[in-house]
């Protein structure tokens, strides 16, 4: 899907021949400064630089304010927006019917976490491949300020008071099941969502991408765990992360043992250059312990959080040919008559 | 020794004797649910079906895996009425929890076979007793101890094989069938059955006039049950993506998609599977994988019952709306609410037809036979491809779990009906394209699949409002048109969907309306009708939305009487509202106690509605 | 320099200027979502309703949080009418995205308020134009930006004010009301509106007929929003637990029950709520919860729309056939799926008086004015418990989020009823019970809580089949007996219903039957046809299932008109089915566009009907 | 709930002179040798030893073969067998309208792990105090021996053949989840059973014991993971426990040191005596450690794995009063009419 030959030195277009402006949606129509839309343009600005086929790309959501930005982006791709908490299911239907496709899917912390976290839970231990962004607000945005599942112990919002459940941490939750592409970002640090939206194309499964996205109108006060200023103060990355497609040749311009290459199944890889603190990514225990000691600490922690290329995806799982079989002919659909008439003749 | 030995068999029966009543009575088999009876109860509904013998069976089971009482009627019909009967002359009493109450409800004249270790507390004098020594022969058989009570139930087959004249060979070979040829089961099997025969030999004398006699009415017929038709004709309609979540009585068609998919649609690509078949989380997902896989162009399908369809609600509205084809099998059981899951049942009609808030009708396949389910199968992707919409198959246990006789199916007699899809080449052919154009004036508008490499194909699909380009809009005009070219869409339906099968009979006033699995007893209810100066025409309706060749039926006929199993005259009430000025002419008889219909309660009630 | 000093301003608007026109007309506000907009022009209706002028206001806003257009019109009308129109003469044309097509839409003769940076590209000299500086006064006014768009709203206010004579103090009040008296905001807001109206005054010269002119009118009515009142008649009908999800236009439901349940139901516990308010994960918790509450004996509702009725589907199955107490309110928005998440319907009847699978019909409250809204509040309670059966409320969002006039609302006339409930003493004094036993012959058995210290009164309840006992059963005689005891259930429901309200003229062959937040529309419609020689009788359902008051209705009328806002004709297929011997007579007048009714379309609607 | 006064030394009766046999229930319906009925005659001996007043219990729960089992216990204790993967939130609301009352739900791992884990989820989250008792055996006991979402990568059934998707751990999902009470056990090990039962019963909370309960019909062959013959070969415990009720004093019958004691809120206390490993049920991250290395290692690890009792139960998050809602009287759930009249006024 990814395009691997010697990118042309054109500036205006893109490997397969295409301007930014292919991959434009509509007009958004969310509130000025919604973190959602800052994420619609990094993934316009990614499926431009990765040359995506805009027609081998999907774009699912649920029901929100974060599920309407599909249509605010790649307006030459199909897209699909479902009912409120049930996606993944439509992606895993789609994705079975034509596996050549990649879907792009925009949840919410709602979307999700409440409603949906049943069909979030079920898709991760399937492994559909896909990017599974949930742009994560805390706040039911699209319904104008009820806590979500996500809001922080202490939170408080004009509209619905104080909030007192424990959060439900997305991150965790894909990695305890069986996620293999784990990440957490936000919307206020373009660049690493940029590089992650990236790794996570070009990842063989269920990626999940936990992007913290500010809700302006809702949630966006300065003691809000989810609000801007909150972020840009808090934020701590994991390392400096950067995605190197396979026809580049990696140049490490950090010292060796200051950083982690992890090779992805078909070539690019990904470089986490070390910052404050030592992490591994591919250490499952760790990741969890680092989430949880995160929730007690209060820390705002992002980056590629666990990343396990081990599992087989929903279509391998089942043995699935590489035509998608969406694409096979009535020939192959229809058994002959004769298969018929040897049936009935056994059941005589 | 057994109560046969101490009883004196009743006069009136050796009388009967004299003229025997040959493949005209039914038996009913009383076990233990999990005992593995269903084995022997299959094999001597086959064996009579080899003998040429028409054959209906009933398998009356409990929502229980094991331990709970089950009965399993045989009946045998040499005009080939296959309907339940209300008496049964013939009881295997094999569960004692049951003995006492199965052995009260027999017919003056009845026979019953059962265990020696058996007694009966109200000894009667007007049946023939026949007792078993079970386990003696079982002990003597020295089968493998787990295998026991599976090899008990031979007993009694063996036991009326000797008393009904049951062909030995039908049985040997009924088992082959049955165990796909292996050879060692069939062995076992067919020892106990030939023990038993030759201990009934030595100890028995038949007293009773029932008998099973050879005959020449099944040729060229099949015996299958109608989940596994279902499966069938999906698999022939080419079904790729089926997602499901196990419920009785729906779980034996995937199943069977499971058991025939490697057999009959092996692929191309060396070993892969070209198709996907997923268990999921619940309904709601089931539903949910099915329009993904539709909306991206696959021919996707799942199966539930009650509470799954229940939990598609709001996905049916969606599919309705935003236009995405996909099949739903419902095979009905006992509703409301969890109900009698192993009961059958006609109850989903009206809640499935307006399936969703707001205004929503659906397409709904009413399969009355075998080759019907089978026809549907294969037939309902056509119509959910090219009316763009879910397309609901309500199916009933009758007619899914039990085992029919039947004339053989048909090969589809067309090609695949893909619809309305548009390629890249079409679309380069056209200046403009709109998702919800109603170009050819039938309200079914074009759809591109996603992966379509022309640009112009992507659109966005959503439950939202949209005018014809399927961008988002809340005008009033938008909504309006949209929802009425989806009315449009409902009344092309109507001349798209299956026809009702129709017998007329010149002169009568008197119109019978049914649809699904009661068409047998409707049949024989007709004829008692004839036999009592009643005669009847009679419509059996096949789909949802009604059309036209029910409403000249009904102009044909001054009274007319809808037979359905449901409390509510759920079809009554849809035909009423298709025929608002025959409304009072257009009769319920309406009656749900989880059974099959017996011809008994259509003749009585039809006779108490014309007064004779 | 606005267009206003440029075009000389119409003639014909001059003559019109001779006769005022006063206290019938409509002004449409056309600003930005999001941008504040509501208190202002809720601030102008009340203005209005305190000078004793009858008003009825619309809200149509868009499903977004900020920046699509959104519109609200205010109509003015000194006989009482409330219902839309659809013509505005006075447009307040502040949204420059829409201004050009508002513009266009005036009627000859019309009035625009514009800010003076909007230019019309088409200027008309059929209407009048006044530009007003509402960026400059906004400036002088110097308040903090982050205020500024919030206040700017207050020009058009001040302009209003000015040119149709709208009083100041009634201003100063409504904010005084709306801000609960805080006089910060209060005097930010006044003090533009005076600056607007001092600019007004040295710069405009009214040219139009427009006025408002002080009535008695309203004397001791109030205003608000169906959703408040409904909320208030459940916290009068002693609701202790409720569960919700958030949902359009359902929301604020549960919004007033958090606003006002502290006020109203303190409790006698220092510091603890005696109620729950509990937001669920999604409406499939909701409904559980529900129910699980109004099982363990709290008076428990939800509140949600078409979508989470869909979700809740399975339950309610349950909820009717386990025989469980718990009330849903549907605030119902356009559907079918997410449909117009923003706009009015009544399209959800057929679904939810059918829901669930199997045979189930439902008791559904029809509320048609803010005073249905606060009683069905506390009496779906009474009738959930007496009946022990989910009872929905099927109001909109007309009548749900508008805010209407109407009498004050009357207390409770009877004390709370909590249904056949036994408790550990008197079944002490009974020698049996069973939880399905139909003692007193109206379908309604006796129910015990859980915590009943009698051991007697424990009870396992399920949704599959039952006897009388409550013990399980599969016995084909048992589940017919409790569905006929349910269908006779339904059957005393029809009885316990509120009654509808008719007005009856006699001589006439036409009666109307409608329903819900049509009633003013209705009404308008009656005298213009009345007018026009068309003399109609009225009847207003409040309630399914539908009873006799209704038979005797359609009786005395040849001709009946079902007027209804949905697609399909949702209650005239119902009544049809209520009265088959007449169901040609009883004619569908069916429209779903998402606005509320306006009295045109019902005129002309009858008049074609009635070929005149 | 649980009655504290000394016990009186009379076999038959127990401190409320109640007999054994007055916590029966119906005739069990299941399989002979289904784990399921073992675990009810547990919930029977607890709910006599413990003396618990039957009124006061509620059972609860969703559809399968396990939730059946409410009828085969406690016949004087209200129950409701609600909707499949639905009892979490019948439970809430019951729990709502009277917190007086204990339920005692039972579930499957069909009925938890796939229909109902969103609301599984939701219900750890709000901390209803509860008994959640999931009757595991890795498969769809009533629909005949399909997989459910527990069962082991690499099973294999009868009937559906050989399971690929990973498992999702109960107990992980709980403690992630904000559960203060976590427990694994095993139906053919009873006496952990009951001393796990009765310390949940005394907990305050919700409290999760996933016991393994073979379905003898469906997977209880001998390389099942959820068969009599694996358990009984491979269970693990954490440490052996007692429970010890508030009115016996508590003798130790270990070196100090060597066990730990965990007291609950109202009296009793849970004994803990070290088997093999160290093992500290109160620490978050050990217990998540341990479920993590158990499923990696394949190994069958019993006992009380995580416990917590700092969180509020939803009724004091929400401010209840301690009469139940489902008592109040008229004259508390109807203002007066001049509360109205004021309102109306207001409104004028
Ligand atoms: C079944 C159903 N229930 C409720 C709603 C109403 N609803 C729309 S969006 C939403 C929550 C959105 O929150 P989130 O997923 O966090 O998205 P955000 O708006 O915050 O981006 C809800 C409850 C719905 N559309 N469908
Ligand atoms: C909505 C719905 N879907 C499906 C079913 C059918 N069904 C009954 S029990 C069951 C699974 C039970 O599995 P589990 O919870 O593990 O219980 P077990 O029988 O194994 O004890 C299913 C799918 C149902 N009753 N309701
Ligand atoms: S309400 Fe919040 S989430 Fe929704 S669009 Fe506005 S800022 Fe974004
Ligand atoms: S099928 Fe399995 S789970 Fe169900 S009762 Fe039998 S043994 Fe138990
Ligand atoms: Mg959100
Ligand atoms: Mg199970």
């Amino acid at each position: 899907m990814v395009a691997t030959a010697r990118p042309e030195r054109n500036e205006k277009l893109n490997l397969i021949g295409l301007e930014k402006g292919d991959y434009k949606g509509r007009p958004s129509t969310l509130c000025q400064g919604c973190g959602h839309d800052s994420i619609s343009s990094q993934i316009i600005n990614v499926a431009f630089e990765m040359s995506l086929k805009p027609y081998e790309v999907i774009k699912m959501s649920g029901i929100g304010c974060s599920s309407k930005s599909p249509a605010y982006f790649l307006n030459r791709s199909h897209g699909f927006n479902a009912l409120h908490g049930r996606m993944p299911s439509v992606v895993t239907g789609a994705a079975l019917a034509n596996r050549g496709l990649m879907p792009i899917a925009v949840s919410g912390d709602g979307d999700t976490g409440s409603i949906g976290m049943g069909q979030y839970k079920h898709i991760v231990r399937r492994n559909v491949p896909m990017v599974y962004i949930i742009e994560n607000n805390g706040v039911y945005g699209l319904t104008k300020g009820q806590f979500s599942a996500t809001a922080d112990v202490g939170q408080k919002l004009k509209y619905a008071g104080t909030n007192e459940l424990p959060p439900i941490d997305l991150c965790l939750e894909a990695i305890i099941g069986g996620c293999g592409f784990v990440a957490r970002s936000f919307a206020g640090d373009a660049k690493q969502v940029r590089e992650l939206l990236k790794s996570a194309i070009s990842y063989e499964g269920t990626a999940v991408l936990d992007i913290i996205s500010p809700c302006v109108t809702f949630n966006n006060h300065e003691d809000s765990t989810k609000s801007y200023p909150y972020g840009k103060a808090h934020e701590e990355k994991l390392h400096d992360i950067t995605f190197v497609p396979a026809y580049e040749e990696i140049n490490v311009d950090y010292e060796p043992g200051t950083g982690i290459e992890v090779k992805l199944h078909d070539g690019p890889t990904i470089q986490l250059k070390k910052l404050d603190r030592d992490y591994d990514p591919t250490d499952k225990l760790q990741a969890m312990e680092m989430l949880v000691e995160a929730e007690r600490k209060q820390e705002f922690i992002t980056g590629l959080i666990y990343i396990n290329q081990e599992r087989a995806t929903l279509q391998d799982t089942l043995g699935m040919p590489q035509t998608p079989l969406a694409h096979l002919p009535a020939s192959q659909l229809r058994p002959p008559k004769e298969a018929l008439d040897k049936l009935m003749a056994d059941l005589a | 020794m057994s109560t046969a030995d101490v009883l004196e068999q009743p006069t009136q029966a050796a009388e009967q004797n004299r003229d025997n009543i040959v493949n005209d009575f039914s038996i009913v088999v009383a076990t233990v649910n999990g005992s593995g009876s269903q084995t022997a109860n299959g094999l001597l509904a086959r064996a009579a079906f080899k003998m040429g013998v028409p054959v209906g069976a009933k398998n009356l089971f409990p929502s229980n895996i094991a331990g709970l009482p089950t009965w399993y009627t045989i009946r045998l019909s040499k005009h080939g009425y296959t309907a339940r009967r209300e008496v049964s002359e013939v009881l295997v009493a094999f569960n004692p929890a049951t003995a006492q109450d199965d052995y009260a409800a027999l017919p003056a004249g009845g026979v019953v076979l059962y265990p020696d270790d058996i007694k009966f507390l109200e000894p009667r004098s007007d049946v023939i007793h026949y007792a078993l020594p079970s386990k003696d022969i079982v002990k003597k058989a020295n089968v493998d101890s787990k295998l026991r009570d599976l090899v008990a139930n031979m007993v009694y087959v063996g036991g009326l094989a000797y008393l009904l004249g049951i062909d030995v060979g039908a049985l040997e070979e009924g088992l082959s069938h049955h165990f796909k040829g292996k050879a060692k089961p069939v062995e076992m099997n067919m020892n106990i059955i030939r023990m038993t025969l030759d201990w009934a030999q030595e100890n028995l004398t038949k007293q009773d006039p029932y008998r099973i006699e050879p005959m020449k009415a099944t040729d060229g017929l099949i015996m299958i049950d109608g989940n596994t038709a279902g499966a069938l004709g999906a698999i022939f309609g080419g079904v790729t993506v089926t997602a499901w979540y196990p419920i009785t009585p729906s779980t034996s068609l995937v199943d069977a998609l499971n058991a025939y998919l490697p057999l009959l649609r092996p692929g191309e690509e060396e070993g892969a599977q070209p198709y996907a078949v997923v268990q999921a989380e619940d309904e709601l997902a089931a539903i949910g994988m099915v329009l993904g896989a539709g909306w991206a162009g696959a021919r996707s399908m799942t199966s539930t019952s009650g509470p799954g369809i229940s939990l598609m609600t709001e996905f049916a509205g969606m599919g309705y709306f935003a236009e995405i084809p996909g099949v739903i099998w419902d095979i009905q059981r006992v509703g409301p609410s969890t109900g009698l899951p192993t009961r059958t049942s006609q109850g989903d009609l009206i809640s499935t037809y307006f399936l969703g808030h707001g205004d929503s009708r659906h397409v709904i396949l009413l399969p009355g036979s075998m080759q019907d389910c089978f026809e549907f199968g294969w037939r309902a992707f056509d119509l959910a491809e090219r009316l763009q919409t879910p397309v609901f198959v309500l199916s009933d246990l009758d007619l899914g779990m039990n085992v029919w006789m039947t004339e053989p199916f048909d090969y589809p007699d067309q090609p695949m009906d893909r619809g309305k899809v548009l390629s890249a080449e079409e679309l380069a052919q056209m200046e403009s394209w709109g998702r919800y154009v109603d170009v050819d004036g039938d309200g079914i508008p074009y759809r591109t699949l996603p992966g379509n490499t022309n640009p112009m194909s992507a659109y966005f699909t959503r439950g939202t409002g949209h005018n014809p380009q399927a961008v988002y809009s809340e005008r009033p005009d938008d909504w309006e048109e949209n929802l009425n070219r989806l009315q449009k869409k409902h009344e092309t339906a109507r001349t798209l969907v299956p026809k009702p099968r129709v017998e007329r009979k010149e002169g009568t006033e008197v119109g019978i309306i049914a649809f699904g699995s009661t068409d047998s007893a409707i049949q024989e209810a007709r004829d008692q009708l004839r036999e009592q100066g009643v005669e009847t025409s009679y419509i059996q309706l096949r789909a949802l939305p009604l059309e036209e060749t029910l409403r000249g039926f009904v102009n044909a006929h001054k009274r007319l009487y809808v037979v359905e199993l449901n409390a509510e005259g759920q079809m009554c009430q849809l035909i009423r509202l298709f025929m608002p000025e025959r409304a009072t002419d257009i009769i319920p008889l309406a009656h749900l106690d989880g059974l099959p219909l017996a011809p008994s309660y259509v003749r009585r009630a039809i006779l108490e509605g014309e007064k004779k």
